[in-house]
């Protein structure tokens, strides 16, 4: 029955001003296989299942560029979606195959990193990415490294161990340098050790066993995230060292870090939320499908209940929140 | 001649055989078909073009491992390589501001690696898989040096024309793998490198014994099949428009399985080309199928291996007496 | 020229100069270094002391490529070919012609030209993984011919040949002598020795005992130099023959499969039952149908008057049946491990208990063995590829010998031993079968079989045509008799 | 006889044999020398305590892996089967609310996929290296369909102490590893199934021929190499408390590295044990090395390569005549 389609699909053809019926979402995930992007999914699903004829699919990413490149490919080339949300593996090889969803009137939003050149410019840098619902990293990597500035006052030497996802990772190194400038600065300050935990407990429980080894006496462990600082204090605590004598940090805000936040056991942790950026996201996608006013920028800072960097005091003031995310 | 032996020449067809070697693409044509009638948007000259281009860098590095393969090697450093080319490629772009030299140089380097490899497997006499992995961990460094751990943007314009521009709507990188597979089995098939390579990768002491100089045969194999992956690195970087030194993980097993999957012997002294094009473009399929169904993903990596082992068994159930 | 391998001196101070133009003949007991000297000349190893002078011009570097660049070319004792290459392939490899590296379509007719020199018969097209070992040697000597060498070293070509293709090649021996060109050929087969040979080179123990021309020599002469000892060289008797009434130990009936039609054979407790047939005529298969190595398609296999349902090497080795095959290195041994374990890996379980091995039980029971066979070196904890062939045939026989087997089936269990092993394995096989084992002996020398034998088959494409008594029958016999049915011309008898 | 040949069997020292065998151990003591001196925080118990500890699940794949090389085959699968065996932990664990259930389903759970590859490696006819290759994507994908794609975290208690306990101030792990190296140790030297192992691997047809039972020995050795990547994982899974579908991922490629650099032949029939486990802690040595020394991770990859290289070039070169 393919021919008798034809003069529906012309009919149906996106009009100038949107597209009025039902919207089919393309969410291009890093990894389908994670947590983070599982929240993303759900909060995109969730907010879908309030317009009602929203549909949301989603894609593995596999953690590899290229896979991804490929999907928004497809994707583009099918016809078969109105719209695509985007976790990108990484900002600026993406960005090549986005003119290609342009081309095909395909609006992309993009979330926890913007896509371009620029990893710090939140503004849509490319043709056909519409909406950028990420919060500035540098910044929020800043905020973090100054809780472990005020933590260290007063202490000489003050010693720190930064515990970071992969160098070779154009965000972990962003992370890094933006901790580095912070905490450079302070001569008290002095960063023992840095090591790589590849968002891997096992890999950043034996990295912190090492680091121990050399640095007996830590003082802080700046960790850029949760899972992470997890498998770390699995090492702190086997050495018999009390996590909460330390100025200990996450990120992510997963529901582990939370807890231990809210404990004592962690000082502070940078918290991202990716449920309410699925769902911004999927607003801000199918207002662009529809024809409606899109945001350029939505700042993922403001999208949840607290504030970006949590403590356990802030934490007290939020007794509901629970972390938006688990892995 | 015995009664069997005349029947069977006589028929001229013998079943088993032809499902042996031509398995790969029976099961490559049946996931064509089933995937062709099970959703309008797969058979679209778009969609297959986009599933031929995207794959053609694996495919390119699959076409050379296949000589490495029956050569009775192993190269487990293309993945690495690629990562190093297509840095390389970035990096001479932007620093000498000139596109068609950093393309070019991707090549270069690829095959200077393979060298290296080549080099490192006949001089110290280790095995290609050990050498290969253990190079592919320093290529791989070697990556990450060069960019800082950072990407490489390339901005001018000319640069992505390799990989995203085409001759009609066939893409150059559909084209150079064309010419690519078609060169290399001519190379295997019809020139005396090709012979020296089965009969290195069948019996090397043999090989030896006919004055065939099988270090330098081996040597050549790994050349080649850097420079394929110096090929394939270039067409990706010009694709993506920047250099990053993880762009080949994990490129080197795909390869091989496509290889294997196949039916070159990883013993060495049998293997076709066409077949290992055939496996890479059926564990694209899957991927394709995937996403265009709309298939829930925590199933594809076993639908893959489900897939893998069918035409595995298929061929090798045609084996049997 | 010296050659030291580890602690064995394989050549110790040989000295040998070759005329252009001579069959130059080799001999030696297993392990007296022919192979290796044939090695040395081929470029394959270098000497550790000593030089070397070809044609007039000494050489300091010396590789199989120098070798070939000189026109030296070596048939290895062991097989060597490419596998999945076809016959024609393999023969012309390192010789194809071409233009720009890209192969001309001229390997047919090539081809044609050699095989009117050869007669082999072999279909040029087949890939030689799918020929018998006989055929395969053929192939190998087609290379070297193809070659147009000035030095041919032949080791142990005629080792699976038949009687016929041994003079067929002594024949392409003569022509290539009268072009000049220089043959060393390595064999066991004193006659051939004498009748084909200019000079003689006998060795021992890595020397060179003396050359002499083959006139002089004679066969007793040439065995006590190679030995150091006179050996009496008649077939030892025949242990008296079973009663016709004495149940068979072994029995196959009307059995078929892939390459055996409808064969039935009997072997009784004592009795040595020979297989006599041309190479490829399907012995071995017999054979390999017997032990449970292939699917018998129709027929009963009967062991100990029982019949056999799953039959296995497994099933047939527990039932107490042995075989050496043919193929010893692709077969019978495992090359990487030693000595001591290839002889017990059949019979593991009478040296363990509970599965935990019993190694001083082990070396006992292997030692004895090892110096009752002679296998030189005699140490255990060598591995087995670097023995002689003839020494490692030896270790095939101590391996299915431990077993103490009450049925045994030998497949040209003398191929590549020296006169000396060959008349001890003789009084082996006379022993075992005294000693109450039945017997089933292919082998491609008649004189073996029809000699000690007492009943012989006689076998072609996979069936018995005929059974004669081995007492009384001459081996001329048993070749007309083998020829006659036949009807074809014995040239191109061989591969379809 | 020779002067030097003489010599040589009277001081009864086989320099090169020497060095071929021991070149994984030798590297090893080197490594080990130049951190002790390079950084007092080397050489102290708990660092030595927590190199051993840390990396016993590997060295335990690695220890079960050499019976597999040996034998013939290759096993690509065991991060996968760690993976599977973890969360198969975890789940149970949580499930039933049992510790120890859940630590004793790791293996059994290890062992049953190794029998399905063995399985499929014997019954299917497909050679090892594609068959784990493929099943390793199935068994990944199982990993990730038993969680859901999540973490499965065990909050009880007791679950935690095989991975963090100890006896003394040993770990458990390295009471673990030690006993499995042993036992494989013995039942590859000492026992009729090791003796077995050795033959398939280096004549399989002979071992056939010889009454072996080929299949079901091959069998038993992907058997004992899903066994030991289930206890790895019971290990790992105990230790972190949490079971991660991608906790296993790359580890099979890791422990075949350490195999082979431990001498172990990849065409099988000869190799030991103890060498697999050198091999282990010569990669581990770099890895701890570079945290303890605050080496830019940059060059981690690259040394590691050139460490293996080297290790492998000294065994090889001293091969040479
Ligand atoms: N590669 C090797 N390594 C160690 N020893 C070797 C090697 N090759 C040969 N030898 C030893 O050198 C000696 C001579 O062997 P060679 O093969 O030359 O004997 P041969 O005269 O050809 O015997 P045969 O008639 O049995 O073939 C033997 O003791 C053998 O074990
Ligand atoms: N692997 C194989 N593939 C195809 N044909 C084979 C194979 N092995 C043997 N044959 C064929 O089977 C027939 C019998 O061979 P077989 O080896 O049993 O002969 P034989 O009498 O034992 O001679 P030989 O002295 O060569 O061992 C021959 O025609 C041979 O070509
Ligand atoms: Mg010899
Ligand atoms: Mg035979």
């Amino acid at each position: 029955g393919c021919n008798s389609d034809v003069s529906q699909v012309y009919s149906s053809s996106t009009p100038q001003n949107g597209k009025t019926g039902p919207v089919r979402v393309a969410l291009l995930a890093s990894s389908s296989q994670n947590g983070f992007n599982k929240a993303v999914y759900d909060g995109a699903v969730a907010r879908a299942k309030e317009y009602g004829d929203v549909e949301v699919t989603v894609f593995d990413g596999k953690f590899d560029s290229q896979t991804q490149f490929n999907q928004v490919q497809n994707v583009a080339g099918q016809g078969t979606f109105d719209g695509i949300v985007l976790v990108p593996n990484d900002n600026v090889g993406i960005a090549a195959a986005i003119p290609a969803a342009a081309r095909a009137k395909i609006p992309v939003v993009t979330t926890l990193f913007p896509v371009g050149p620029q990893l710090t410019e939140l503004k849509p840098q490319v043709q056909g990415v519409v909406s950028t619902v990420a919060a500035d990293t540098e910044a929020n990597s800043k905020k973090l490294a100054e809780g472990v500035v005020g933590y260290c006052e007063g202490k000489n030497p003050c010693r720190v161990a930064i515990l970071i996802g992969q160098l070779q990772f154009p965000f972990d190194n962003l992370r890094n340098k933006a901790y580095r400038s912070v905490l450079d600065g302070h001569a008290n300050i002095k960063v023992v050790a840095t090591g790589q935990g590849n968002y891997d407990r096992d890999t950043s429980m034996k990295a912190m066993q090492n680091i121990l080894q050399a640095n007996p006496k830590l003082d802080v462990l700046l960790s850029n995230a949760d899972q992470q600082t997890i498998g770390a204090q699995v090492a702190l605590e086997s050495a018999g060292v009390d996590p909460s004598k330390m100025y200990i940090t996450g990120g992510g805000g997963n529901q582990e870090a939370i807890k231990q936040v809210r404990a004592g056991k962690w000082a502070a942790d940078q918290v991202d939320f990716p449920n309410s950026m699925g769902k911004a996201a999927l607003e801000q996608v199918v207002n662009a499908v529809r024809g409606k006013q899109v945001t350029p920028v939505v700042d993922a800072n403001t999208l949840g209940p607290v504030p970006v960097i949590v403590t356990k005091e802030i934490l007290g003031q939020h007794p509901d929140f629970a972390g938006e995310w688990a892995d | 001649m015995t009664a069997t032996a005349s029947a069977r020449a006589a028929s001229g067809v013998n079943v088993p055989a032809l499902i042996r070697h031509y398995a790969v693409l029976i099961m490559l044509v049946a996931l064509f078909a089933v995937l062709s009638v099970s959703t309008s948007s797969f058979l679209t000259l778009t969609n297959l073009l986009n599933i031929l281009n995207q794959n053609a860098p694996l495919a390119i590095i699959a076409v050379a491992g296949t000589l490495v393969v029956i050569c009775g090697g192993f190269d487990l450093s293309t993945g690495a390589i690629f990562s190093v080319a297509n840095v390389v490629a970035a990096w001479v772009a932007l620093h000498f501001n000139s596109p068609l030299l950093g393309l070019l140089a991707a090549p270069l380097a690829g095959a200077a690696l393979g060298l290296v490899n080549g080099a490192a497997i006949t001089r110290l006499r280790i095995h290609s898989f050990l050498a290969t992995l253990a190079s592919s961990l320093v290529y791989g460094g070697l990556a990450v040096l060069i960019t800082g751990g950072f990407l490489i943007s390339v901005p001018a314009g000319g640069f992505t024309a390799l990989g995203r521009g085409g001759i009609g709507p066939v893409y150059y990188a559909i084209v150079i793998l064309a010419i690519f597979a078609l060169l290399s089995g001519f190379l295997l098939n019809r020139t005396t490198f090709g012979r020296y390579v089965l009969s290195v990768g069948g019996n090397a002491e043999a090989a030896e014994l006919s004055g065939i100089r099988v270090n330098r045969i081996k040597l050549y194999t790994f050349l080649y099949s850097g420079l394929a992956a110096g090929i394939a690195a270039a067409i990706g970087v010009s694709r993506i428009g920047t250099g990053q030194p993880q762009a080949g993980d994990g490129m080197q097993l795909l390869a091989i399985a496509a290889v294997i999957l196949g039916g070159t012997s990883i013993y060495g002294g049998v293997g076709a080309i066409w077949r290992s094009v055939c496996g890479v473009y059926l564990l694209a399929l899957i991927d394709n199928g995937f996403d265009i169904l709309n298939a829930n993903p925590f199933f594809k990596d076993l639908t893959t291996g489900v897939v893998i082992l069918a035409a595995v068994a298929l061929s090798v159930a045609s084996k049997r007496r | 020229m010296s050659v030291r391998f580890g602690s064995t001196q394989a050549l110790d101070s040989v000295s040998l100069s070759l005329v252009e133009g001579e069959v130059h003949g080799l001999v030696g007991e297993n392990g007296a270094g022919k192979s290796t000297l044939g090695k040395v000349i081929g470029g394959l190893y270098q000497p550790d002391s000593g030089e070397l002078e070809v044609f007039g011009r000494q050489v300091h570097r010396w590789d199989t490529r120098r070798a070939q660049e000189a026109g030296v070319v070596v048939i290895a004792q062991e097989l060597c070919l490419v596998p999945a290459l076809t016959v024609a392939e393999n023969v012309f490899l390192g010789r194809e012609s071409r233009t720009l590296g890209v192969l001309r379509g001229d390997l047919r007719g090539r081809y044609r030209d050699l095989e009117k020199i050869c007669g082999f018969g072999l279909p040029p097209d087949a890939p030689v993984h799918t020929l018998s070992i006989a055929d395969q040697q053929k192939v190998e000597i087609m290379r070297a011919l193809a070659r147009d060498a000035r030095i041919i070293v032949m080791d142990e070509p005629t080792s699976s040949l038949t009687a016929d293709e041994s003079d067929r090649l002594h024949e392409i021996m003569r022509r290539l002598r009268s072009r000049g060109t220089t043959v060393v050929y390595v064999t066991h087969f004193l006659d051939d020795v004498l009748g084909n040979c200019d000079r003689v080179t006998v060795m021992r123990d890595g020397r060179v005992i003396r050359t002499a021309p083959a006139a002089r020599e004679t066969k007793a002469s040439l065995v006590e130099a190679m030995l150091g000892e006179p050996v009496d060289m008649v077939l030892p008797e025949r242990p008296p023959a079973p009663s016709p009434g004495t149940a068979p130990v072994a029995e196959m009936r009307e059995v078929r499969s892939a390459s055996v039609r409808e064969v039935s054979l009997l072997v009784r407790p004592g009795e040595i039952v020979g297989l006599a047939g041309l190479v490829g005529s399907g012995r071995t298969e017999i054979a390999r149908a017997l032990f449970g190595c292939d699917r018998v398609e129709s027929g009963q296999v009967l062991f100990g008057g029982a019949v056999v349902t799953a039959a296995s090497p497994r099933a047939s080795i527990a039932r107490g049946m042995a075989m050496i095959p043919e193929d010893r290195r692709a077969q019978g041994l495992v090359l990487l491990r030693p000595v001591l374990e290839n002889v017990t890996l059949p019979h593991l379980r009478r040296f363990s208990r509970a599965g935990v091995l019993s190694r001083r039980a082990e070396r006992a029971a292997v030692r004895e063995l090892v110096e009752r066979l002679g296998v030189r070196p005699a140490a255990l904890d060598g591995d087995v590829s670097v023995y002689s062939g003839g020494n490692q045939q030896k270790v095939l026989f101590a391996k299915w010998l431990l077993g103490r087997p009450g049925f045994l089936i030998l497949d040209e269990p003398t191929r590549g031993v020296d006169v000396g092993a060959k008349s001890r394995i003789y009084q082996l096989i006379v022993e075992i079968a005294a000693a109450g084992t039945g017997v089933l002996l292919i082998s491609s020398e008649l004189e073996e079989v029809v000699g000690l034998s007492h009943r012989v088959h006689l076998v072609r494409d996979g069936s018995i045509i005929a059974e004669v008594p081995g007492p009384g029958t001459s081996v001329d016999e048993v070749l007309q008799r083998l020829f006659e049915v036949g009807a074809t011309s014995p040239g191109t008898e061989g591969r379809p």
